[in-house]
């Protein structure tokens, strides 16, 4: 039954896409190597064959104008998913995405609906680089008229990805490399996960973390040996990063009194900024130690292995930040 | 090919419209009755006139920072734009686009840009999109002499090319990009060199000449419809004005002369002289539609003046269809 | 005599370049517009009539290759500032400021250095609407590699923009549109300003603001206000947004334990998310009220000047944010 | 063109260095040896050769993801290069950069780029420093064909001949971007096309002929010198094996025997067949060539495997000269 078929990250994408081409046919895709190849990870593998070459575009090598193509098409009507191969290549298509698809609605008084999803690789641990590994979604997130998503199991990605695909705005739906073999459950039947709601991975009582994408896995991880020593950590996942589900997160933030937010993107100016500020303002008299983050240091991602594993955040670093907010001591005032 | 008397009203009176509506923004600007940055059309409308006049309302244009022209040409509500450049909530964007974003979907009219250049890959989503609808509409990006040196343009006009889309590429090469004359930017003199190296058909027109334009169009349209794919027309026209506003501030970067050259081939004085001449108007004709659209634009710059601000509560609202707004 | 010399915030732009360009023949300067007619905003006047057509280069309109000019020219040993008219085009030259200036060094192992200066003129209030008002340094100050600076008045734009030249690490140079003309002191010889030094503009005991650029100017103004009922804010203009004076500002925050960040650029995501979360960090024992935060709304910037006077942040938004944080009290925890 | 010898031998070494560095490369990453992407010059090896045989030390070039290759061909350090792939602290980016960002600025090596066509505008800022100096240098930018379509590569190949820089433009047309075959991305067969588009010569050479390369370069390095502007070399070749690493995975995106028909035509056995037809060498010499070169690799090899990784405080080093670090 559909309650046991389990489905990778990757596939779960992939099944989303095509029930969404099949139930609408203004559905299409676009971006390089989508087509025959499949795309370089694997996502939009078999579309072609199944949809044919009018709706499973490959396209040159040129981000603005795959950008602009979904634009377009999306303003005179269609509903274009259109792929950057890797995060970091939303800079070369930064034009579009900012200045073109998150204005337009705007800029035309609220003539225009621009049902645009805009599919991208984030994240680090492949050794790809400082130009292949980045998570750059607090930019996106602190432009308005964009949305962003970034599942953390294969359930979440294909109704994330249903939604992005239903939604009338642009949205951002950013997979996170090292999640696209992981396997969960993912029901046979089409079904949407409403962007803005936060998902509470794991209830605790002792101190809430706020993650996102692989980091998530990071932080049950650490949850569970900090269970052993009786700390029980509250896991929100908040999925969608813009809208943000603050509600949820400060309620929890409330009632532990104590965060940690984490995500893999560069510390300074993550989307761990605005979380624990948000924090703080709503939940002020509430805590008991300031709103931790834990990020990526402020360098470019390192190359080797033996830097990078040092680089990105791991369960040990939550343990430890989990840890400095419980035993925190007062300091005099 | 054979431009029917009556095309050539309809050419004429694009283009008086075009004026008429540019020449009272610029007077409005100067009277500081017009927020915000106004780069006018004035010299150049028989290129918007020539292409639109090919075109359906449900074929698609994207613009420039220079765009008032092009929204006139394609039957933009004259109301609505005086409206826009003054903020009021009656405007096309509500006051909330002014002159650089002006838009009309329902005439196809995908915005106004302030990037340069970056209408053109929205153009190539747009022909993508007639392409796959199968109706037969096309589409075209306006863009000027100094946007083929952005990379967006490239993209685009490539992209299009690969995927044979129905689409026009229209440049106005007014020989500047606001103050540096193009020959500073480019190493060639003519913007159709480029198109070789897209794999289209280019040809270059005379932009002051509303007839050649729109022939060259015709052509251009009819191939797109037909799945010939793209083509690159280049209008060399010229602005009669300054790069924004009406005059020049500053340097003087056009020589007097340069500038009287180009006003004696003023495209609509032209176009009458020629329509006189051929016999298939009278001055008198002319005189009505110049004093009929005086009186649209008076009206129009009535309802601008007469409309409401957009109250504070709108800045929030259009940001999202749905969940946005903190 | 020098301390009399009054001049206008442009100018003392202007002076900083001419003067490096003096002092150093590798300096050199390219952007659109910039040669024969100074520059849109008159940055670069004169400049061109006194160094040449080969040290002021007037470009094609190509925000990449005018940033790839200046980071090739770089790492070859020149000394480039590099004209990017308004903020809002950094999104076409993102690439090369993300992923090449920023990083360059770093994926070099270090065995580069990269003297670029980026200058483009940011922030609202003159009706240019969604694509010409934009303050988006949060963008940057999140990427490594990068210096951000953005002075509020004459004389710290000469000294920080003679700074930025002199620098060995690509900076952004923002200039606030709407102090062009703002005039003030600034001495005639060349100076500079270190780069991550905040100006305490106003010392005060009750409460701390952060703002920079065009903002300092409105807190200055709610300040003056504010005194006439007893409250004396201290206000702290960070000058260098990356890196950030911390310091400072966390210094003054365990001083009036009440602090408001302010800035033009969007609130959601912004710097004053980054502000506050490291103020709670550092000084949560001596905090008295949340860290206030005050920012654009999350919309475009819109065009009319009825719209956009209520966007952009004022002094009366200032005066209330203040008073909010002055006169909170304390709700159950 | 009548090439010497000693340049025919000089282009022969370099190539083989590069065959041998990239076969090595390979099979260490078949061996999970080297972390990340790796994507091989082998068969395009006549390209960097001819290329930078004709540059000198402090002339400059920028490259792209497929960059060992030209680094090698101006004169990289092997046991440097080897170690950076295998992320040693040794390695000529101390393991931060690896294969995607592989440089030496020493030797004017601008940097493998891991963003298609950013390399170009880098290009760009050499050449116009070169021509700043005035000490002759100038600067070559290689990219592939399926870089010719986005925007960035469009700029720089404009703003170099508008500003009539030192540059050679150096495409290796592979016709593959990735998977997808040059002929979906594009509506023009040659990417020469493009340069009538920016005002300067454009000329095809056979990529699999080193000497043909050379000679091409020569003359456009001659005239960049001269102070004659910029100029394109498209040179047609081929990659031996799959766009990173060495098997193709998954689909079969080129016929096997469309591989055989390049690899027949082998750049490194073509020119030694030649030079021992035309009496310039001898079978020894070759087989003394490559004996040399393979000894050279395998101390390489050596040298990085037994080089230490870097320490972890190390992440945190060189973002800035100074003021840093949080
Ligand atoms: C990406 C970008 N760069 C620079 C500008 C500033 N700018 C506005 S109009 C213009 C000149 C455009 O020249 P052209 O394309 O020839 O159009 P024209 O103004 O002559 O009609 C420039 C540089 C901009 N709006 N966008
Ligand atoms: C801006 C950008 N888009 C996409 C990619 C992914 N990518 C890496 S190599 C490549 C193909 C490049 O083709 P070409 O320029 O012909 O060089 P080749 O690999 O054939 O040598 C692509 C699409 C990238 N690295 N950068
Ligand atoms: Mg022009
Ligand atoms: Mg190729």
């Amino acid at each position: 039954m559909s309650e046991e078929r389990k489905l990778a990250y990757v596939m779960a994408f992939n099944e989303a896409v095509s029930q969404a081409m099949e139930a609408d046919p203004d559905v299409f895709c676009a971006g390089e190597d989508i087509g025959a190849f499949g795309g370089v990870f694997g996502t939009f593998g078999g579309l072609q064959a199944k949809f044919g070459t009018d709706r499973v575009v490959d396209t040159p090598i040129s981000e603005q104008a795959i950008v602009g193509l979904g634009v377009g098409a999306a303003a005179t009507g269609l509903r274009p998913i259109v792929d950057l191969m890797f995060m970091d290549f939303i800079c070369v298509a930064m034009d579009q995405i900012v200045n073109q698809a998150a204005k337009l609605k705007y800029m035309f008084g609220g003539e225009a609906t621009l049902p645009l999803t805009i599919t991208t690789a984030g994240g680090g641990g492949l050794s790809a680089a400082a130009q292949h590994s980045q998570s750059l979604e607090a930019i996106l997130c602190h432009i308005p008229g964009l949305k962003v998503v970034y599942p953390s199991t294969p359930y979440d990605m294909k109704g994330l990805m249903m939604a992005c695909i239903q939604e009338d705005n642009p949205t951002v739906m950013v997979k996170h490399k090292r999640l696209l073999g992981m396997s969960g459950h993912v029901p046979v039947e089409p079904y949407s996960i409403p962007l803005g709601t936060a998902n509470v991975v794991r209830p605790g009582r002792d101190v809430t973390i706020v993650a996102y994408g692989r980091m998530v896995h990071e932080s049950v991880a650490a949850a569970e040996k900090l269970a052993a020593d009786g700390i029980e950590c509250e896991i929100i996942d908040p999925r969608t990063l813009q809208p943000l589900d603050t509600d949820t997160i400060v309620a929890s933030a409330r009632r532990t009194n104590r965060v940690l937010v984490v995500h893999e993107a560069v510390r300074f100016g993550g989307l761990g900024a605005e979380i624990a500020a948000q924090i703080q303002e709503a939940a002020f008299d509430h805590l008991d130690a300031p709103v931790g983050r834990i990020g990526a240091p402020f360098s470019p991602v390192p190359f080797s292995p033996a830097l990078e594993q040092h680089y990105i955040p791991s369960s040990a670093a939550i343990e430890a930040g989990v840890r400095e907010a419980m035993f925190r001591n007062k300091v005099g005032a | 090919m054979n431009i029917s008397p009556e095309v050539q009203f309809d050419l004429h009176r694009r283009m008086v419209r075009i004026r008429l509506f540019e020449e009272a923004a610029g007077r409005l600007a100067e009277a500081a009755k017009l927020p915000g940055f106004l780069h006018l059309y004035v010299g150049e409308e028989a290129v918007a006139a020539g292409v639109c006049a090919a075109l359906n309302d449900d074929d698609h244009i994207t613009s420039t920072h220079r765009g008032h022209g092009h929204l006139v040409a394609k039957g933009g509500d004259l109301n609505r734009m005086m409206a826009e450049l003054m903020g009021k909530s009656t405007g096309y964007c509500k006051g909330k686009g002014g002159s650089m974003h002006i838009s009309d979907l329902s005439l196809g009219m995908l915005g106004a840009n302030g990037i340069v250049g970056a209408g053109s890959p929205i153009a190539v989503g747009a022909a993508f999109a007639n392409r796959y609808r199968k109706k037969g509409q096309v589409a075209v990006a306006f863009f000027g002499d100094g946007a083929t040196n952005i990379g967006a343009f490239h993209e685009a006009a490539n992209m299009a090319c690969a995927l044979h889309l129905p689409i026009v590429f229209a440049c106005e090469n007014n020989e500047y990009g606001e103050f540096t004359p193009r020959d500073q930017t480019m190493a060639i003199t003519d913007i159709v060199d480029r198109a070789a190296g897209y794999g289209m058909p280019g040809v270059i027109v005379d932009g002051m000449d509303a007839i050649a334009v729109h022939e060259a169009t015709l052509e251009a349209v009819e191939r797109a419809r037909a799945g010939g794919g793209p083509s690159l027309i280049e209008a060399k026209t010229y602005r009669f004005y300054n790069h924004h506003g009406v005059q020049n501030l500053g340097l003087k970067y056009r020589s007097d002369d340069e500038v009287a050259r180009w006003k004696e081939r003023d495209p609509i004085f032209t176009l009458e002289d020629r329509m006189i001449e051929n016999k298939v108007a009278t001055r008198q004709q002319f005189d009505d539609i110049w004093a009929d659209w005086r009186a649209a634009i008076d009206r129009a710059i009535q309802f601008a003046e007469e409309s409401p601000l957009p109250t504070p509560d709108q800045v929030l609202v259009d940001v999202y269809t749905t969940g946005g707004a903190r």
